[in-house]
């Protein structure tokens, strides 16, 4: 049973690397699954074999260097649980006390009804695989924008990532890896500290110290928050002259 | 107009769009034409194109109308975009996409304790792809990101609108059969499973 | 392949493309088929299309064919090509917007010191549109205007107040997720695509 993975294939035994793999959708799909070939009822889960399958497959994933997702530790664990509870001598006080197993049958049929409903989805007819849409005649549409985007607040984001690509191209050449773990909290202090310190900074010299893409990144969104916030106001003497990022002797930041 | 040449209007306008044109947008371009109308039109345009069985037809999708190539083509035609079958979401896509489809609006963690495992991957993949979007924050502590579908979801899947979607099975009377389904765990639990040899 | 089947699926494939589709690539594409048969077919389209009558037909044009718009229509095609138009924003626009919505109050300089061009026709359109307004004016040289989002902005965008915009450290999240690259689309496991030693 052990080798009866479907999908796995063969492995070279001399890899070390750790292969992450979906051969199961999560733990609640892996559950479905040695319910279904064990044949039981879904609705009397045989629980001790049932957690020992779980374990044994999870023990085979990890033979095979397979990452094994905390999600299905955390389901693991669960199965345990109820697999003692199971066992224990069930007190006479209480008529009704419900079935250890009820919550995770519960959570095993809802996910069961996503299932066949996403099955269900795919069994019509799927535009782009069954069916097909005209893209609109460029020729007809292109009235006046190069590239038109439908607005939602994805859009926003999506332009502002674009935004900072854009920018991180003229100030830093991607050098360097990330040595540190920054949180953008830290790098925020970071940034009001030296402006703080400066008293005011010109608005590219604060990038072109950036060391790689995502302190760039990190850098800008901290400009951006302390401007909101009001830490710091941006300003030009003159349409022409540089931006300058200057203090504005208040710290929102400590507040939060 | 002539309803005959509004009909034909009525097409070369949904051909053009490529989007599906809703019957507002029609009855902005024809501010003369009654709505009714301009249903009737387009309630005999899905008849006679169907009646017609030509390799193309009018789909009534996501709240409009919109031209499609009938289903039979679709290896020829992938053949001539020369791609294989480029449509692919994976079922871990269409699981969340399920989810957020009936259950919206939701917030990612709603949505990962169904699945058990953490979804932000693909929700970021479909929020790309526009199969989904964010609909507000819930009012709950840190405010999560509420997901829903967007018309390109009732698009891909040929869906008119979200009543259009088939009806899940209830998880009520699911709660029901367990209670009665499942036995209280009695003394002996053997008589249950499977009889001794 | 059936010659009705064979026309479902050329029919298809023309509507498909836009462009003008050749013999040649229709051969391609149906390799099978004899060109003598795929011209015959052609022939036929170009008839029964023109017989039919509709708001589309086939049109055999530079060295292909192409479905189009039936001539009689092109005030509607305009009229309601000029609606589209309206409901779309540019990317230069979203960025303007996004810009403001996080700096505002924001003078038109800085905008444009971010951005690097121009914006003074996006931040006239979007004044227009009223999605901003000018909210006061920047006690510095030249006292230029500073501009902020409108309740119209809140609405196109679905956001309940500003304070549902994302935060930035939100904005930093799937900027990280989009940049690595998930591979949430693909089926096949990783190993399939390893070379075999």
């Amino acid at each position: 049973m052990k080798n009866q993975i479907p999908g796995a294939g063969p492995l070279e035994p001399k890899e070390p690397c750790v292969i992450k793999i979906n051969l199961f959708e999560g733990p609640m799909d892996l559950l479905l699954h040695l319910i279904k070939k064990n044949e039981m009822d879904i609705y009397d889960i045989k629980v001790a074999a049932i957690t020992d399958q779980y374990i044994e497959y999870l023990e085979l994933m990890k033979e095979l260097n397979l990452e094994v997702a905390g999600d299905y530790l955390v389901i693991a664990a669960e199965l345990s649980l109820i697999k003692s509870k199971m066992l224990l001598p069930k007190p006479v006080i209480e008529e009704e006390e419900e079935d250890p197993r009820a919550e995770l049958v519960r959570r095993l049929l809802e996910y069961q009804v996503y299932q066949d409903a996403a099955s269900d989805l795919f069994e019509g007819e799927v535009l782009g695989r069954d069916v097909f849409k005209r893209e609109p005649d460029k020729g007809d549409l292109s009235i006046e924008e190069v590239e038109l985007v439908p607005v939602n607040l994805w859009s926003l984001i999506e332009a502002f990532r674009e935004f900072y690509d854009r920018r991180k191209e003229l100030w830093a050449e991607d050098l360097s890896f990330i040595t540190e773990e920054i949180t953008i909290e830290e790098k925020l202090e970071q940034v009001l500290n030296k402006i703080r310190t400066l008293g005011e900074i010109g608005f590219e010299r604060l990038f072109t110290e950036c060391e790689s893409k995502f302190d760039l990144i990190l850098t800008f969104l901290s400009l951006l928050e302390l401007a909101r916030m009001d830490s710091v106001h941006i300003v030009q003497e003159s349409p022409d002259a540089p931006m300058i990022i200057v203090y504005s002797g208040e710290n929102h930041f400590g507040a939060s | 107009m002539e309803q005959a040449d509004l009909k034909k209007s009525i097409e070369s306008i949904i051909f053009i769009s490529g989007e599906p044109v809703s019957v507002d947008k029609l009855a902005q371009v024809f501010p003369d034409i009654e709505r009714s109308d301009i249903r009737n039109c387009l309630k005999e345009l899905l008849t006679e194109w169907e009646e017609m069985g030509r390799g193309i037809f009018l789909a009534n999708v996501s709240g409009g109308y919109q031209f499609r190539t009938a289903p039979g083509s679709s290896n020829h035609i992938t053949n001539f975009l020369k791609r294989v079958k480029k449509f692919r979401l994976s079922r871990a896509a269409l699981e969340v996409i399920a989810i957020i489809a009936y259950k919206q609006p939701v917030t990612r963690i709603e949505i990962e304790s169904i699945r058990g495992v953490d979804c932000s991957g693909v929700i970021n993949v479909l929020l790309e792809r526009q199969i989904i979007e964010i609909k507000g924050r819930k009012e709950v502590i840190g405010k999560p990101f509420l997901y829903g579908t967007t018309g390109e979801f009732l698009e891909v899947f040929g869906l008119k609108s979200l009543s259009d979607l088939p009806t899940l099975k209830e998880i009520d009377e699911i709660s029901q059969n367990l209670e009665t389904g499942i036995p209280a765990i009695s003394e002996e639990p053997s008589q249950q499973e499977e009889p001794l040899p």
